[in-house]
């Protein structure tokens, strides 16, 4: 047998005198990490297994169980740090692409850390969201220039399609394939109940979720999966993805295994064949084409839903939003260089890409500089991780924000970041029906109502200390910004001024 | 309305509560011999063995008769007149009813015994103030012998063991608890006794008695100090014999406890009913069919609709720590097809006829049998069902989604 | 120390209307007087009038009104000028020496007619003209400032309180049938005299007291359509504002009172059908125009005004008639200084506009 | 009336139910205390065949069998409909388990019926409801 060069992650340290033998560990690890002996009466670990999904301790009824980084460590190297020289070890042993999952987890600066947000004082009132109405409705599409009047002088009303939203956050792309039908039942039904849209991702929408169509904005990526005329109608708008944070410039693959039936069904694909998306779309060579693919999708739908194209963040973003506001797009959404993703080589997901907050501002200055602003709605994503994340996204300009790794948190996720591997002990990117079931729709709706209702009162309550009472007044209002620990260059692009001036 | 119970054992109680369910109004009177109150009669056994306290072996909560207007009169009934609706006292009373209900229970059996006049300490065990009377009669010393290795026998012999010096058992019966187990199972059951202390002398009787001595049938001699006498019980059946009442070995109802008289009821051991597992009436002289009768009984006497059709006898004893529970029909006559289950654990023996379960006998692992008795009292085709799986590991696996969901997440 | 425009400047303030609906006109006397008990609203760093009805001479006229820092700009602007207008009167403005108001700059006045050639050269409206030409100015001028651009109507500021301000301008000499007057309480500037109001652009003209939050947020909406807030100012991006939505939209008072102070989502479900779909499209595509935070402003236009609270009423204002008079102000102190008898008195609701609009045909 | 309800789609097979049954009729404030070393007898119990988990306790039958049976008068309905057992009365005949279609009756070592009555003593909110983790099984009035 080789030598394996690979030193267990994680540590399984068992508080003996706590365990009390229930196996609850061994019954919920998927990845076999926990055994029992019945001649010695123990607990056994194999940590070489473990992935630090924190299933088993977060089960464990006597809290007998933690997952600790194994402290044993290579000599320590600034340079060559412990994970790069494991990398190489890794891929010596297997001559592959790394795979990782989940959002960009070096340490780049987070932006949203490094802004802060006014209050009211003595000139201006701030105001109180439990006594005073707090609004916090926002329609995402395009908006009339011009107004006109019938021959009684009367405004003409007729809008171009909207997405209308209860709060400005939507839960963004995540296939079903990539994660579980119950994660995508429970997106859907907290969309409907929050009144926000959820997103089916590349993978088509299950038949079941078709009654949540008002609530879903569809997909169609490159690899058109489950795109057909009764999809493209069942949402509330058309999402065109043309690229993601996470792996800006490649596509995806959601490999065989995953494809069930049900995925098989839904996406439109031979049963358990690999789903890939192409890294272009093979008919969207430039941003003509781009424009042919909206309008396309506009025909087909009878003008009635608003397209939106999903671009990843990138070195000359404001251009090409420039050029997407263009393109008859009603909605841009741009996700930064943080978002997650289920696989993306780990080379990619760390190096390629933008933050979103200067991605936003870059692209809200432009769109107004060239005063097309009103063509489009700007939705942001990528690593948007709370309540005044999404009062500094709008006040920099966003009109909505989409969430993902936020909401797979609320559903259980530990950001393990395995989802490649498919055996998600919490139910959410796997696709193993005894796995899947561990997520309990009724228990996801409910935390992700809970969490955007707590974040819809911390917005409100933020809005009130500004002396905003609607969300409206808050988009682009960077005033309410300031930067701290920013250089000139950062707040220029950013928009704002330091804090202190 | 006049309603009339006599007897005031489970069936009684049950049966007044059946009666409330439907009549608040009517009056209703209970005549019992016993001095007390309704009592859980298997539990006089246990009173002796020290488990059941007296305040314990009540039917009811002592404001039960008062709760619910019932009159209790202290006395025998001799004759029912069901021309007039007359039920005539021991004390010269009449009592007149709308509807009787007749819960009479049974009578121990004592056979013409030779000398058994010469015995001085001998009891029957069948009530209560023969457990008050054995509890003084017996002491550490004393030596017991019970005639009968039937239920009322052996639960004596467990309750008197530690009260006593020693207990033998004997029976003219090859095996002890011969009308519900085979000689096999019999047998695991008296290795138990044995080893728990009680003795046998099985396939023997006493022939004759002098003074404390019995003289047994294969000519050995029984030393004792105190003689139990539990051969069996006999329904009280009399009173509605004479009434021109249809009976058999006890008196005959349908599965409403209608009688062959009009406006008369009975329900508990004094009855024979329809058994479904054997195909024919019987006497099921058993407690829980003595509560459902009773109930489906005043249910009917009060004008509601009520039926018991899924009666089959059924047992559940335990002695020490070994529990034995059958029910149905095992007589191993070939018109059934037994399948079976021997380990450490004990033996499982199951009768299937026409797919369905008509009779088991199980000692050991009794654990969930209730599964069982379910089958054989819905008499569930079994033909789509992995019964194998089921007797190895009686649960709800094979009973399908359907069955769960409708058992386990609604109302049942 | 920065300089007006350089920074957000909110401030606190006082402000009064008087309008005639008959187009009586008279002069500025009492809405003068009205701002003395109204004295502490106003810290001494501004205080201005606006006019309308004041020029019928000229009423055909762009009547521009400038501060300029010195000699020199002031000849750039008028070459500026020449080239774009006939300019068919330049005057100084007439004012008193008072020991209250000192220190001011060059205060000039012009009558001006757009050339035709240079018009249809721009393919512009002589209004539309005329705005981008004040823009031009203030934002690329620099030491000219044109605080006053409408027909027929001026606007009068200076630093200082108003009632001194009013006396400083002489505007007892002058008739309007309608006048805005406003004191300011500016919370960190040393007082331009550009920073006062009223503010205006081509004949609106908005006195404002409040601080709106959305300040930033309806600025770079506005911006998008040609004009340059420089001074920061809410009263300027409200000027703009009405502007855009009065003049180059076509909207009525009433509805542009629908964007900028838009009902609440819950008041708007309650309307009728008609109400509930214009409602909804305002609030739908000018939802960026949207005021939060207290405001009561009074917006000037030829023939009329329109006074206007915050939609939840975060500041004071009254309202009050007498005969064919209007009165407007922060404080109904004010108004019974202008008149001690009204026939009617109340307290407009947050987000309810008094449009008050001279007797058609009376101008 | 309330009562526990099994939804088996949505059951793991964890058994943490039993252990939380079990921990909270010890009367003990410790669950490693209550159940350390200890051969468990809870009230409810998993069912599974590696595919399909439920578990099953009392289904507090509207017309118990168990009580109909009941020799000793120790199983009883107490006003809410909750089948509650007397463990002064019972002398362990086990005909309740006998009679229980579901074999939800169980025995400890003292040999009298254990059995679930929905943790009336122990607070009112069944310990099996309160520590399922996937709201397998709950605690609802449910439609007869």
């Amino acid at each position: 047998m080789p030598i394996n060069y690979i030193l267990p992650e994680f540590e399984v340290e068992r508080n003996d005198y706590r365990c009390i033998r229930c196996r609850v560990c061994e019954r919920q690890c998927a990845n076999g990490v926990h055994s029992y002996d019945p001649d010695g009466d123990i607990m056994l670990s194999d940590e070489t297994k473990c992935v630090d999904c924190q299933r088993c301790v977060c089960l464990c009824p006597t809290h007998a169980l933690k997952i600790k980084k194994n402290d044993a460590a290579l000599r320590t190297n600034a340079n060559w740090k412990q994970n790069t020289i494991l990398e190489i070890y890794k891929q010596a042993n297997t001559g592959g692409v790394l795979l990782s999952s989940m959002g960009n987890p070096e340490p780049f600066p987070v932006y949203w850390d490094k802004i802060l947000i006014n209050a009211s004082q003595v000139t201006n009132p701030s105001i109180d969201p439990l006594r005073e109405p707090m609004e916090t409705r926002v329609f995402l599409g395009k908006k009339p220039h011009e107004i006109t009047r019938d021959e009684n002088g009367n405004i003409n009303t007729e809008l171009p399609p909207q997405v209308e939203l209860q709060i400005p956050v939507m839960f963004s792309a995540m296939s079903y394939g990539s994660i579980s039908y119950n994660a995508h039942k429970s997106l859907a039904t907290a969309a409907e109940e929050l009144g926000i849209c959820y997103n089916t991702g590349e993978g088509g929408l299950h038949e079941d979720f078709y009654q949540y169509g008002k609530n879903t904005i569809v997909q169609v990526a490159s690899g058109r999966f489950g795109v057909y005329k009764d999809y493209l109608e069942a949402g509330a708008a058309i999402e065109i993805k043309m690229g993601q944070g996470a792996k800006p410039g490649i596509g995806g693959h959601l490999p065989g295994t995953k494809v069930g039936a049900d995925v098989s069904k839904t996406r439109m694909i031979p049963e358990g064949s690999d789903a890939i998306s192409p890294a272009p779309h093979h008919d969207i060579y430039s941003i003509e084409d781009l424009r042919q693919l909206v309008f396309s999708l506009k025909e087909a739908t009878d003008y009635k839903k608003p397209v939106i194209v999903k671009v990843a963040a990138v070195h000359n973003i404001a251009a090409i939003a420039s050029g997407i506001a263009r393109s008859g797009a009603d909605i841009i959404a741009i996700d930064g260089f943080r978002g997650g993703t289920g696989a993306a080589p780990t080379r990619i997901r760390d190096n390629v890409g933008i933050p979103i907050e200067l991605a936003l501002a870059a692209v809200d200055k432009r769109l107004r500089d060239e005063g097309i602003r009103q063509n489009v709605s700007l939705v942001v994503g990528g690593s948007v991780r709370s309540a005044s994340d999404v009062i500094k996204a709008i006040a920099l300009g966003a009109d909505a924000c989409y969430i993902a790794t936020s909401a797979l948190l609320a559903l259980g996720c530990h950001l393990c970041r395995t989802c490649q591997s498919g055996k998600c002990n919490w139910g959410i990117a796997t696709q193993d029906p005894e796995l899947v079931k561990r997520l309990n729709p009724e228990t996801g709706k409910e935390r992700l109502v809970n969490l955007l209702t707590a974040w819809k009162h911390e917005i409100k309550e933020m809005m009130g200390l500004m002396g905003i009472n609607s969300i409206e007044a808050l988009r682009g209002n960077r005033l309410m910004l300031r930067g701290v620990g920013l250089n000139e260059k950062e707040l220029e692009i950013l928009g704002i001024s330091h804090a202190g001036e | 309305m006049k309603y009339v119970i006599i007897g005031n054992g489970p069936a009684a109680v049950s049966c007044v509560d059946g009666i409330r369910s439907v009549d608040n109004e009517g009056s209703i009177t209970i005549l019992s011999k016993e001095a007390h109150p309704a009592y859980f009669r298997p539990l006089i056994s246990y009173y002796l063995e020290g488990k059941s306290k007296e305040e314990n072996i009540y039917c009811r909560r002592a404001d039960f008769y008062q709760k619910n207007h019932v009159e209790t009169v202290l006395g025998e009934a001799v004759a029912i007149d069901k021309e007039n609706r007359i039920v005539a006292l021991n004390s010269g009373e009449n009592i007149a009813y709308d509807r009787l209900c007749i819960c009479s229970g049974s009578s121990p059996f004592v056979p013409p015994m030779k000398g058994l006049e010469t015995v001085e300490k001998k009891f029957t065990f069948l009530t209560i103030d023969d457990s008050f009377a054995l509890e003084q009669a017996v002491d550490k010393n004393s030596r017991v012998l019970i005639i009968g290795a039937g239920l009322i026998g052996l639960k004596c012999a467990e309750g008197l063991r530690d009260r006593a010096g020693k207990v033998t058992v004997c029976d003219l019966a090859p095996r002890v608890l011969s009308s519900i187990l085979d000689d096999e199972c019999a047998m695991v059951v008296q290795k138990h006794l044995e080893n728990c202390g009680i003795a046998f002398s099985l396939a023997n009787t006493a022939d004759h008695f002098n003074g404390n001595t019995a003289y047994m049938k294969d000519g050995s001699v029984i030393d004792f100090d105190v003689l139990v006498l539990a051969l069996g019980v006999r329904p009280n059946i009399g009173l509605f014999k004479d009434a021109g009442g249809e009976c058999d070995r006890a008196i005959i109802v349908g599965n409403d406890m209608k009688t062959s008289i009009d406006d008369i009821y009975a329900a508990g051991d004094c009855v024979e009913q329809y058994d479904i597992s054997f195909g024919n009436k019987r006497i099921m002289a058993l407690l829980p069919n003595a509560n459902i009768g009773g109930y489906t009984a005043g249910v009917n006497m009060a004008g509601g609709k009520a039926l018991f059709d899924n009666a089959v006898p059924m047992n559940s004893i335990g002695f020490w720590g070994l529990h034995i529970m059958t029910a149905g029909s095992y007589a191993n006559d070939g018109s059934a097809q037994m399948t079976e289950i021997k380990d450490e654990s004990g033996i499982k023996r199951f009768f299937i006829k026409d797919h369905k379960l008509n009779g088991f006998m199980i000692i050991g692992d009794v654990k969930s049998a209730g599964i069982f008795t379910n089958l054989l009292r819905n008499q569930t085709d079994l033909s789509d069902m992995d019964f194998e799986a089921l007797i190895k590991s009686p649960n709800l696996l094979p009973f399908g989604e359907n069955y769960r969901r409708k058992t386990l997440r609604g109302v049942v | 120390m920065m300089r007006e425009g350089e920074f957000r400047n909110p401030s606190g303030c006082a402000i009064a209307a008087v309008i005639s609906k008959e187009g009586r006109r008279f002069n500025a006397e009492k809405i003068i007087e009205s701002m003395i008990p109204m004295h502490d609203r106003s810290n001494g760093l501004g205080g201005g009038f606006a006019g309308y009805g004041i020029y019928p001479k000229y009423k055909d006229f762009f009547a521009f009104h400038l501060f300029f820092d010195d000699r020199h700009i002031k000849r750039d602007v008028e070459e500026y000028l020449k080239e774009r207008y006939e300019i068919v009167m330049s005057e100084e403005i007439p004012t008193r020496k008072i020991p209250e108001i000192t220190d001011e700059p060059i205060i000039w006045r012009y009558f001006l007619a757009p050339l035709k050639s240079v018009l249809r050269s721009a393919q512009l409206d002589e209004k539309e003209f005329t705005a981008r030409v004040v823009m031009h100015i203030n934002t690329k001028m620099n030491g000219a400032y044109v605080f006053s651009s409408g027909k027929n109507m001026g606007a009068f500021k200076a630093v200082g309180f108003p009632e001194d301000v009013g006396r400083f301008y002489m505007l007892d000499e002058y008739e309007g049938y309608s006048w805005t007057s406003h004191g300011r309480y500016p919370t960190n500037t040393p007082g331009w005299w550009g920073g006062s109001h009223p503010f205006g652009l081509l004949d609106y003209s908005v006195v404002h007291n409040g601080e709106i939050s959305s300040y930033d947020a309806n600025r770079r909406f506005i911006e998008m359509f040609g004009y340059k807030c420089t001074l920061q100012t809410d009263t300027e991006v409200m000027a703009y504002i009405a502007d855009f939505l009065l003049r180059r939209k076509g909207l009525t008072p009433k509805e542009m009172a629908e964007v900028i102070a838009a009902p609440f989502w819950s008041t708007i479900e309650k309307k009728s059908d008609e109400d509930k779909a214009r409602l909804n499209y305002f609030r739908t595509i000018y939802s960026s125009l949207l005021m939060t935070g207290p405001f009561s402003i009074v917006v000037g236009y030829t023939g009329g005004l329109m006074a206007l609270n915050d939609r939840l009423k975060l500041r004071s204002m009254v309202a009050a008639e007498k005969d064919d008079i209007v009165y407007i102000a922060s404080e109904e102190t004010a108004i019974r200084v202008m008149t001690p008898e009204v026939d009617r008195i109340w307290s407009p609701a947050g987000g309810e506009p008094v449009i008050v609009n001279v007797k058609d045909g009376v101008l | 009336m309330k009562r526990v309800y099994v939804n088996e789609e949505w059951c793991l097979g964890c058994h943490l139910c039993e252990y939380n049954c079990a921990f909270s009729n010890s009367g003990i404030k410790d669950m490693v205390k209550a159940l350390k070393g200890k051969k468990i007898t809870p009230r409810i119990h998993v069912e599974d065949d590696g595919k399909i988990h439920y578990a099953v306790s009392c289904r507090h039958c509207e017309d118990p069998l168990c009580i109909k049976g009941c020799i000793s008068g120790a199983l009883s309905k107490d006003e809410n409909g909750v089948v509650a057992i007397d463990h002064d009365k019972c002398v362990g005949c086990l005909t309740c388990m006998l009679l229980c279609p579901y074999g939800s009756i169980t025995t400890d070592e003292n040999e009298t019926v254990l059995k679930c009555e929905l943790c009336m003593q122990n607070g009112g909110i069944p310990a099996c409801v309160q520590g399922c983790p996937n709201r397998a099984i709950v605690f609802e009035e449910v439609e007869e």
